[in-house]
């Protein structure tokens, strides 16, 4: 056969749109499971994963204090804390199970949503809210961590992550990087480009997309007819698409992405197909665009709610573990929120402090200038 | 139309009437329908016009100018909205190598009436990338027409006046001013490209445009206390630079001071005082001081009233010039 | 299933390079032919076709002309009368199947190297020469000729022929457009964000992607490891691999293709299977990089003798006939060296002819400063 | 080392050492394996290295830069070879957004070890795309290093200097001049942000660099033979500017001309138009005076010497500085 098999339909029937595209209930089809809904352990004959109760409670701690996190900055925004907050609500199993899958010597690089996998690379998430207090344009040592800065321009991060998994292919290392995308940053040249240099230099990458249905306003439609895992085959590579509200389906489904890519096999990309529970970011308004029963619905796959079902259900935990989850999320909101208040201004310095790695004459120029400007006030009140 | 209307909704108003007065107009951009942009700038638009001449498009910049390039040839007046500053970036090459050069490479055989949108500059308290002056960039690049209003009544016009031209034109948006109110009138009553002098002065020049014309008119207002009578003219345009009223004006003031956000090096307030200073040199009785951004990225918003020029250090760059 | 059908496979081998996609001899596998190389005729169940001796002769008087065109630019070149030539030479059929496939009122974009669509386009091939001569950077009216202007950086006439089919669609027309590009390419950003626009506006746009092996130096397996028509696929629209030394099968596929975008269902990707058989351009060495015995034997699939054994066997054309196609090929090489050695240069002030369509004060006062420098000159020399 | 070497050999042994000093060294572009580039500046060096470490790329300058980025992060120090001058602008994006601003993002935490070697310029008869000179757009970007070299000893020793600094270069090739030779040292005489004063003079200052600095050498012996004394400084760098070693020059002669192909408006010129009449203001008795490119695409190659500044360009400069 000539033609891709999908071709002979289309030449008769217009083409089909998939219907598991957008859905507002449902599950829709060839998607990974292995948790449901109602907390029910559902095996996959391709993705088999053996937990232990201990594992399976600190993925609930996890998703329980990622959540929380995240609540706290969305009301420190409120407050006027911060400038702005990407809440992950709704997100929290894609990014948990994906950021547990790494072994210490993966590196991450996220778009600007992933405090949960920041998390799980143990970043503080103090370091996280200096950059939308504006204190910084990201806080911490990526290399420190393995995770790299926060990227806002849409996509262009996967082809960092793509060249860093060169690198290690270089190195001789069997380490692996994630790359983070939405399904909005699927459009973008660069991430399509970073499919075909991974593609062809077998880099040990995996792009994972959280399609959580949304790019601020515009549905999945907008961006693609078909589902989106689908794009890794035509530049020769796997997709896997796979519940993101599943923790363990992202666990079980990164883990084995992961291993794929390091032991020389090229890049997987995984679709996690999820939903963004809140706006797009504290300045968006999504009643503008969006219907309140789609919302309704993903509450019923809610990723937290599931694994305690799941917990409750097989008797895996019990109510001190639940109250000592809770008490460690109130002392995070409290960190939190105190460490944000007290949280110091930069000096103004800043602005010249890292523009080159080395000496350079015109910004020396520019601070020296700054600085006499500055002194000039009396009491050099602006410094 | 007449009536005050901020800058945000004299935009919203004047693209209203470009759809309705040609049926070729299209609006295109990322969240520009039902959103009606971040801005609200296309704020029911769609609902009035259709999906199809208030387009969002798929998230790829370099996408929606090409395929407005596209449009442009089938005989189409698109409207681009790039959502910030920072984002227009991945469309540059479509932007440089064909939008600009499309209409001199065929001869004259095709025209190329695109205008691009771009709310632009800082002040907002906003993340990276989204409060960037990169207006240099594209007035360099012959081609493109740039300009940038600083009120809601050229808001108006110009946008309108831009839609209307043959030629692609970089429509820059001083998004921190988008709430402030104005006059629109009923016509407009200036071409795209010409400066004005918003206030008469004697003792110095103060050249802006988009964000800054505010700044300087809170300087001239706070040196005419000090006796001081500063003009102030409001460039408009980017590219070309209406150097005749400049001109004009400083071999009068026979100082000027160019404020812009940008960076400083490189930067407009460069063009401004070189020519200057070549068209005036017997009449300068100091240098064309510059006061802008610094040579480094846009700070993070904690520290940005450091990096943005504001009454003091425009008053600073007044001193120095009168002290020559 | 989950996983797309490939994956399993690859988890557990590596994954599998075609070893079609590099093919010294050969015929690869998957590929509409509906002429052999020896000038049989084959059928295709999917892509029939029916011609009038008529029509073929046509088309071999195309081809002819094509190739002599090309040849006399590529001397001229060498003569010092053109600055560069980006020879089609072993592509002619790819060109002039898929170029004869249009109707008057659909559009091509082409890139640099689609003489051949020209051709079938009506531009004359003196105007293809300014730009090569350095006289103009596109001589014609791409809007009377319904063929845009060249296209140099590469990929990037794929948007504007993506949204030149949008504005199609708003008007209601049952025109398509062909967007022309090579196998390097289809790496670009560009490229790929014309398949995800095209796809999700349904615009009637056929990407005709002539994998002629090499992009400039680099064989195709730099830019993919799978077969180019499958990238389609990964965007949810059908992809084909044709022959692309078989002008009957560009001619046929093509034609299918912009008749199933005109009729509303959205784009096609064609990869017309081929082969570079000169250098990139006259500045290239292809020595340097590639065998002979690569190019020697892709002279077996020669698209012009291969339809000249089918007029032969078939008894389609008489001497006659090939004496005139020989007369008209001849003239056109006369036309053509004549045209271009009396080129005239342009007038220095085309500078400043075209910058805008409207006024501009910057270029008024640039043009009077130049003319009054050259004015300066004794005799005005400089002009 | 020592010898006669032209650029485009002095380029090539320039990266044949820093492949050979440091393992950590990368070459990554299109065609520059086999072909050893189109210009022949990598030439050898796959075959030597492997092609670990000469890479031939997929055609995507956004690809190669971002993935450049990405080694980088990894420890790797990668010098990136864009073919031609117009082809860069897909990578935009990448090196405006990312590679100049990713050190100052980190707060110091990572560098940018990253070249980007770009053959640019006219003068060679060269289709559309192939002969733009847009160091202002790289000029103006805080967190890039821009530099050029105008001489084989230059040429190697300041792509040296480029590749081992930890911050991102755009390192500018005059491509018309790579066939030109002259003596390679056995050590670079000054650092790579360094001016160099070419010649003396007395009685104006040309300013230039990269493929301009022959023409002003050309310039200014012509010059001579009517009795005027051109001094030139060969900038060599940029961004950042030795301004020292300009002004220095400058407020002895008096008199200042900037050549470059770029178009005048908003290039460099403007810069150093600007900045000289700050800083030597009582110093200057003409205005600065700029020649180059006129505010228009690059034209077809048949008329691209009247575009470009020539000898008679520079020397009409002169005459009207004089003139003052
Ligand atoms: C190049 C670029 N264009 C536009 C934007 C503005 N923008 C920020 S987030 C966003 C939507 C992203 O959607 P998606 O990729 O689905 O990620 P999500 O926010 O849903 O996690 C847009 C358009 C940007 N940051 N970068
Ligand atoms: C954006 C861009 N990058 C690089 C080049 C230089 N270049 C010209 S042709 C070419 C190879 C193109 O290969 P392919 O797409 O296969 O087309 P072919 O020349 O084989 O027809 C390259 C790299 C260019 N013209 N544009
Ligand atoms: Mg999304
Ligand atoms: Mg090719």
């Amino acid at each position: 056969m000539t033609v891709k098999s999908t071709t002979r339909a289309r030449k008769k029937a217009a083409p089909a749109v998939p219907d598991n595209l957008r859905t507002g209930a449902g599950a829709p089809a060839e998607l990974v499971q292995l948790l449901t809904p109602e907390g029910e352990r559902v095996e996959h004959p391709e993705f088999p994963l053996v937990t232990t109760p201990e594992e399976l409670r600190a993925l609930y701690r996890d998703l329980v204090l990622v959540r929380r996190f995240d609540a706290e900055a969305t009301s420190l925004q409120r407050q006027g804390e911060l400038g702005l907050w990407a809440s992950l609500l709704g997100q929290e199993a894609a990014q948990v199970g994906s950021g547990r899958a790494m072994r210490p010597g993966d590196y991450a690089f996220p778009t600007y949503r992933e405090h949960g996998v920041a998390w799980c690379r143990d970043v503080d998430p103090l370091n996280l809210l200096g950059m939308f207090r504006g204190v910084n344009h990201g806080g911490w040592d990526p290399n420190e961590k393995n995770f790299h800065l926060y990227t806002i321009v849409i996509g262009s991060q996967t082809l960092h992550a793509t060249g860093y998994a060169m690198g290690i292919t270089k190195d001789g290392a069997d380490d692996a990087v994630i790359a983070y995308f939405g399904d909005g940053a699927s459009s973008q040249g660069d991430v399509n480009e970073a499919f075909t240099f991974a593609s062809v230099y077998n880099a040990p990458v995996v792009f994972f997309c959280q399609n959580n249905q949304w790019a601020i306003s515009e549905p999945t439609t907008t961006q693609t007819k078909i589902p989106l895992y689908r794009r890794a085959s035509g530049f020769g590579f796997p997709g896997v698409r796979v519940d993101g509200n599943d923790v363990l389906a992202c666990l079980a489904v990164t883990r084995w992405a992961l291993d794929h890519a390091r032991s020389g096999n090229g890049p997987v990309l995984i679709e996690a197909f999820t939903y963004r529970m809140g706006a797009h970011t504290t300045s968006d308004d999504p009643t503008r665009y969006r219907l309140t029963e789609e919302t309704e619905a993903w509450k019923a796959k809610d990723p937290i709610l599931r694994l305690k079902a799941h917990l409750d259900k097989e008797g895996l935990a019990d109510e001190a573990f639940f109250a000592e989850v809770e008490a460690q999320s109130e002392q995070l909101g409290l960190r939190v929120r105190e460490g944000v208040r007290t949280m110091p201004d930069p000096d103004p310095t800043l602005i010249f402090d890292h523009v080159y790695a080395e000496p350079h004459t015109l910004v020396d120029e520019e601070r020296a200038e700054y600085e006499a400007y500055a002194a000039s006030f009396e009491g050099g009140e602006n410094l | 139309m007449a009536g005050q209307l901020n800058i945000a909704k004299a935009l919203n108003e004047a693209l209203r009437k470009s759809l309705e007065n040609d049926p070729k107009t299209v609006l295109m951009g990322e969240d520009i329908g039902k959103l009606g942009g971040v801005f609200r700038i296309t704020d029911g638009l769609q609902k009035d016009f259709g999906e199809d001449r208030v387009i969002d498009t798929p998230l790829a910049e370099s996408g929606i100018v090409g395929t407005a390039i596209g449009l442009a040839l089938r005989g189409y007046r698109p409207v681009v909205e790039i959502q910030f500053d920072g984002f227009v970036y991945p469309a540059f090459d479509q932007i440089v190598t064909q939008l600009a050069k499309m209409h001199a490479r065929a001869l004259g055989h095709v025209k190329m009436p695109v205008t691009v949108r771009i709310p632009y500059g800082g002040g907002i308290g906003a993340v990276e990338h989204h409060s960037e002056s990169h207006e240099a960039y594209f007035a360099h690049t012959a081609g493109l027409r740039v300009v940038s209003p600083s009120n809601a009544n050229d808001a108006h016009w110009m946008l309108r006046q831009a839609i209307e031209s043959d030629d692609p034109v970089i429509f820059l948006e001083p998004k921190r001013r988008y709430w402030d109110k104005g006059e629109v009138e009923d016509a407009p009553s200036l071409p795209l490209h010409a400066a004005r002098i918003v206030r008469p002065g004697t003792d110095a020049t103060l050249i802006a445009y988009g964000p800054m014309v505010k700044v300087c008119q809170e300087a001239a207002a706070a040196a005419e206390e000090d006796g001081r009578r500063l003009e102030i003219v409001d460039l408009r345009s980017i590219s070309p630079i209406d150097f005749a009223t400049v001109e004009e004006s400083v071999k009068r003031t026979g100082r000027a001071i160019v404020v812009h956000e940008a960076p400083v090096f490189m930067g407009l307030g460069a063009e401004l005082a070189a020519r200057l200073t070549e068209s005036c040199f017997y009449h300068l009785e100091a240098p064309v001081l510059r006061v802008g951004g610094y040579h480094a990225p846009y700070p993070p918003s904690r520290v940005e009233e450091t990096y943005l020029p504001d009454l003091d250090r425009v008053l600073d760059a007044v001193d120095r010039a009168l002290a020559f």
